[in-house]
């Protein structure tokens, strides 16, 4: 019973969050919201070189062969940052479904070694919604059908682009036709791609989400401190500090329930839908906190456009309902809780359902 | 206690509805957060105004319709109910109105409240200050009186849509050196006059929905000036109670949203279901609502037996806007992963009625007084806590 | 449309506050809470001088002739000073029964005439709840079989008593055997009374629990005005005013909900189920958080049997769910916005479904 | 990152498991805030301590099994999860012995702690002071060195069962005229020592759970003094620290409970389904348990890495009394009408489980600290917000 991350691991978000702070300062995000596609073509190859993008590439494809266990500190610096790019569901998500894939798929090492040197793009479509995030740039598609795995090559399908509150997002309504070519899985073996990368897209959600919460938490604190009324910091005002104390507490108590489920995810435990979905809810209520309370303390201020809050507030309201809805993920915990007939003794804790 | 409406009331009603049914546009207006909305919207008020609906409670000789209360909550419920465009100068016709047919002279209210009414005067706020936010008494823009006039300088911000608006009305500081609620004067200052220079700010939406209102040695005449030399937090005090209070947010704003919630919900049943606390959420919402209404509707009755609001209004201003934050979370929860998409894309219309909503909805617990400024004042003036 | 009290109803309940001010002090309450019965005949018959057991009876019965809207205001004085006493089952909800008997019943008047002059004890038995409060003092019971109402002489019963942690009451699970003889209503008439009679008890409850609400918020301001830390009164804290503030928050917007809903009572508006459930459910709100701040107001001086607020706490925890549960009126407001097809449209307050 | 019981663990879990199977006593123990339940208690925990169970993760020189926190977890959910009787001297032996093995000399430690583990002997706190609550550095309480001894004037109250305990630890003030947090000295008190009085405070459910206690010249020896003289604040911060954190308050101590909740809402689900906010809450305090286990062994695991606990200990405060509020009303709402029933009744045995434990959690936001208190915590010390 071990709950810490490895050395390896802390050191690598570390290296990490130093050269996101400096990479992708917010002045680098707000440039990149200006953008017509988003997106940052550079700011991917940088974090590729930095060797995120080969994180979940086992050591034998030339990848660093960490997991769930390291993404779930790796999507926080993502979400911390703001970073506008599809990177986590192309170098997490759809690397773990690459990997998931039969080694007799035509190209999956080809694929696997391209998301590795930050020279795919991809955009894969769930039918957890009918948008798929990033298929304007997208090379290929992994899009569902089914139980059916498809391997779409941009040109294959049609898109209608839609903005979203938040203006580095592009989300795509995609048509298509499912081809006996393009299918890469199918049957039984489909279905489990499809649910493993639902939670892990979940669970990528989840880190981001819990890391936005960190952003705006520190962004209030630093405004509460600067900004005076009525003669003193308003961070001295004992309403003030309950706002935040609240979002340290939801951000504290969610970081354990992410790092199981991500333990649980990477080592197929029988309730990682659960302890995904618990996850998901515990970071998206920190962030949902952090928000309001954050836009609250900067008061007016925190509604325009010139202070930074906004960037990270909007990314937590826009990728709260990916990867499956706050429904869904309510829905899949109530379900064991209270239509399960689950032992929920106290020593069960870490045990199968 | 008689909770049915008079035939007279149920008469008004139905002529307002089937006039709105036969005048409200059937596309929605552009936002008057932009200049051409802001136009579009005017010339709605106008409309209004020509059929005597613009500002029933206020009276004819102003461009009022000399109605009650009642009548004006009736207007009201069939105003949202029919999806009618809003009211993009109810900054002015509302609150400064409200202040006008109090503390204005005869002439003043002759001159501002027919234009007010029409439109033809679009009004702007400017009580914030950089340093004066949630602590208001903190003005430093100075009016010094010279003659018969007032000069004005210093700045004010958040002034929403001033950008395209004709008047200002706010506090300055008449008497030097003078501190907190004392020594100001509250005044209405063209925005045209020399001197003044206006920057807009752009809001979280990308809009221009706030300003920036500098003052150069700006001239205002005496007679702008409302209420006494050096009263003017008073005359405020009493034009922010009715920004808090009912106004400003008549119930019908609240349960117009909750109507459709409930039919988003009807309409999305099968997968709402599969989460409880979205049905709990929505029935809390109609739940609130409908308090907020009864709340309203027993207010104005004890206000026609002339009891006065006091910091009920404050209990009012946190209510309703928690209640906003409760309906359209809700909503973004129901719509789910569609619910992030703006009205330009391929899918949205409905789901941008809800983001609008929802963007609006995170500033309610900020503007017209913070909701812990609000929470103070219940508990030092109503419940009598030491400061 | 004038959602306003009459100058008679308002009189009468100052008339009937400044009365138990002095008549049902906390010592005088703290006296009865140690008797074995839990209840003070004396009050009750000072209560009857008063006018009280008067309020629901017809004039031409010699009583006020006011009703359910007269009553919003009396229970909530009756809360406000935690009367330990079954006046309001009896000289309310009891007398609504009865009222709503056919003329043909034997001995209607009497009995109308005995609760108007304060000389009956009755308790009813609803089928909401197993439990009859105050049975064990009761003369007659009033008992639901089916649709079917009795009216049963005490001796005709066997009770077994159970203590409430509200020590002024008593309830007692009933067993008895219904008869012809004691069958005072039944089939449709009976349906309706009982239906009646629950909406009745509800809001009878409702009344009281705001009462008590805003008891425990006057004793919790008097208590965070004169308790000193840190050098100063607590009241002058913020994160105490903010609590306080919320609960009169809760106060003033369950009082016209309350109105309302005794408006259409007596008026037998069709959405009155609605309405009554409705009210019921914001009275407890407010009474839930009057406690729950109250005593962390108080402290653990809130804790003490010694510190007044205990006894208004417990009172509010102890009738939250009687005359129909939380369960109950959660749902039948749920119920009606969520299953039924009615028209919600902001003009439609004060209609009908 | 490793979530599995070792083969070591696994044994251990199953060894405490048949003993409590064994031992733990059919009837439930009356109430230990009586002197007879108090009694009673105290035998259970000379059987727990002959087992080797009283103090597993106590060095066994002390009387303890030298168990690291992991197997300590283990054992406490074990223990919660058999139904096993209230810990009646943990305030001493979780508050007290962990002050006691970082600051007392091994003459104290040898001296106090094993016959604390055996619960020979049973220790009350005496931190507070009429006006020394939330604020708790305003002690007035003193003890004067006189010689080899302290003699302590003053009054203490809220002390847990005082009246049944044989000792008190708390903090005096030992320099004349110092302020708030120094010249402070923390000093153990036998309650039989001459000038001790102790007068019972009658709690909300009429038992004397809570008493002051009185010093009237109370002669001390100063080999009771833990820490050095003065220094007492510092060595009680350590102590308030392990009460607010994980120590007093396990997981399984909220996760027996929710076990319980869901069966009670299983048992009725037809009737808690009518109204799905019940549902929702149900499987909310579940999550927020297991999350609390899960922030337990997280934190376990930092330690064990060399990591100090800080203000993340008020964090677990909050959410642990708020949890247990949650729960317990939760239940109240699913019980109904018999909810309000006390234990002596017919139909009330379960009903007073949940009705004990609904009442115990109303004193879970104010004991150890006040959530308020604790939030200021976290705002200053952990986010660094000025005081």
């Amino acid at each position: 019973m071990d709950f810490t991350f490895t050395e390896d691991q802390l050191m690598f978000r570390e290296a990490i969050s130093r050269f996101l702070m400096t990479e992708a300062a917010p002045e680098k995000l707000r440039e990149i919201w200006e953008t017509a596609e988003g997106r940052c073509p550079e700011l991917r190859s940088s974090m590729a070189t930095q060797g995120l993008t080969a994180l979940s590439i086992p050591e034998a494809d030339g990848g660093l062969g960490m997991g769930d266990i390291a993404w779930s500190l790796m999507t926080q610096e993502l979400g911390y940052y703001g970073i506008p790019d599809s990177l986590a569901d192309t170098a997490y998500v759809g690397a773990g479904l690459f990997s998931a894939l039969g080694d007799d798929v035509a190209g999956k090492n080809d694929y696997l070694t391209k998301i590795c040197d930050g020279e795919l793009r991809l955009a894969i479509g769930h039918q957890c919604s009918p948008l798929v995030a990033d298929a304007h740039l997208a090379e290929v598609l992994l899009l569902q059908h089914g139980d059916e795995v498809h391997l779409v090559p941009r040109d294959n399908i049609d898109e209608v682009v839609n903005q979203s509150i938040d203006s580095s997002r592009r989300l795509s309504q995609v048509t298509w036709q499912p081809k006996p070519e393009t299918c890469i899985a199918s049957g039984e073996a489909g279905a489990k791609i499809w649910h493993e990368t639902l939670n892990r897209g979940a669970l990528s959600v989840a880190g981001q989400l819990l890391g936005l919460a960190q952003r705006m938490l520190d962004l209030s604190v630093d405004y509460s401190v600067q900004r005076k009324q009525f003669g003193k910091a308003i961070g001295s005002f004992q309403a003030v500090k309950h706002h935040l104390a609240d979002v340290a507490g939801k951000i504290e108590i969610a970081k354990p329930v992410l790092y199981r489920a991500a333990c649980s995810l990477e080592n197929n435990h029988p309730l990682t839908d659960v302890h995904v979905s618990q996850a998901r809810n515990f970071c998206s209520e920190a962030a949902a906190l952090a928000a309001r309370h954050g836009l609250q303390i900067h008061g007016a201020m925190g509604y325009t456009w010139e202070v930074d809050l906004q960037m990270f507030m909007k990314r937590s309201w826009a990728i709260n309902n990916t990867w499956g809805d706050s429904i869904f993920h309510q829905a899949r915990v109530q379900d064991y809780v209270l239509n399960s007939d689950a032992d929920l003794a106290p020593s069960k804790t870490f045990e199968g359902a | 206690m008689k909770l049915t409406y008079t035939p007279e009331q149920q008469s008004f009603r139905l002529e307002v509805r089937e006039w709105l049914a036969a005048n409200v546009p059937k596309e929605k207006l552009p936002t008057y957060d932009t200049k051409a909305g802001f136009e579009l919207h005017r010339e709605w008020e106008r409309k209004l105004h020509q059929a005597g609906y613009s500002m029933v409670m206020w009276p004819k000789e102003y461009g009022g319709r000399g109605c009650d209360l009642i009548d004006w909550l009736i207007f009201e419920e069939e105003y949202y109910g029919a999806g009618a465009p809003g009211r993009v100068n109810q900054n002015g016709q509302l609150l400064l109105g409200s202040t006008l047919l109090e503390f204005g002279t005869p002439a003043q209210k002759a001159q501002f409240l027919p234009r007010m009414a029409s439109s033809d005067d679009m009004w702007a706020q400017a009580w914030s200050e950089p340093n004066a936010g949630s602590d208001m008494a903190n003005i430093s823009s100075k009016a010094l009186l010279d003659g018969d006039h007032y000069i004005l300088n210093g700045q004010k911000t958040w002034s929403t849509r001033a950008i395209y608006a004709d008047w200002a009305f706010g506090l300055f500081r008449s008497e030097v050196g003078s501190k907190r609620h004392h020594g100001l004067s509250f005044l209405m200052v063209p925005l045209d006059a020399e001197g003044v220079t206006i920057r807009p700010i752009k809001a979280l939406d990308g809009e221009d929905a706030f300003a920036e209102i500098f003052f150069d040695n700006v001239k205002v005449p005496v007679e702008h000036r409302i209420g006494d030399e050096g009263k003017g937090w008073h005359v405020a005090m009493a034009t922010a109670g009715f920004e808090r209070g009912l106004l400003l947010r008549s119930p019908a704003r609240f349960q117009q949203p909750v109507r459709k919630l409930v039919q988003l919900y009807r309409d999305n049943k099968a997968s709402a279901d599969r989460d409880p606390s979205i049905g709990v959420a929505v029935a809390k919402c109609w739940s609130d609502a409908e308090a907020y209404a009864l709340s309203a509707y027993n207010t104005v009755g004890r206000l026609n037996s002339g009891a006065k609001i006091g910091a009920e209004s404050s209990l009012n201003k946190v209510f309703w806007s928690e209640l906003d934050l409760l309906i359209h979370q809700t909503a973004m929860n129901i719509l789910g992963a569609t619910g992030e998409l703006l009205a330009s894309g391929s899918l949205a219309q409905e789901q941008a009625y809800w983001l609008n909503g929802f963007l609006f909805a995170q500033a309610g617990p900020i503007y017209a007084g913070s909701n812990e400024i609000q929470r103070n004042i219940v508990a030092e003036r109503m419940l009598g806590l030491p400061r």
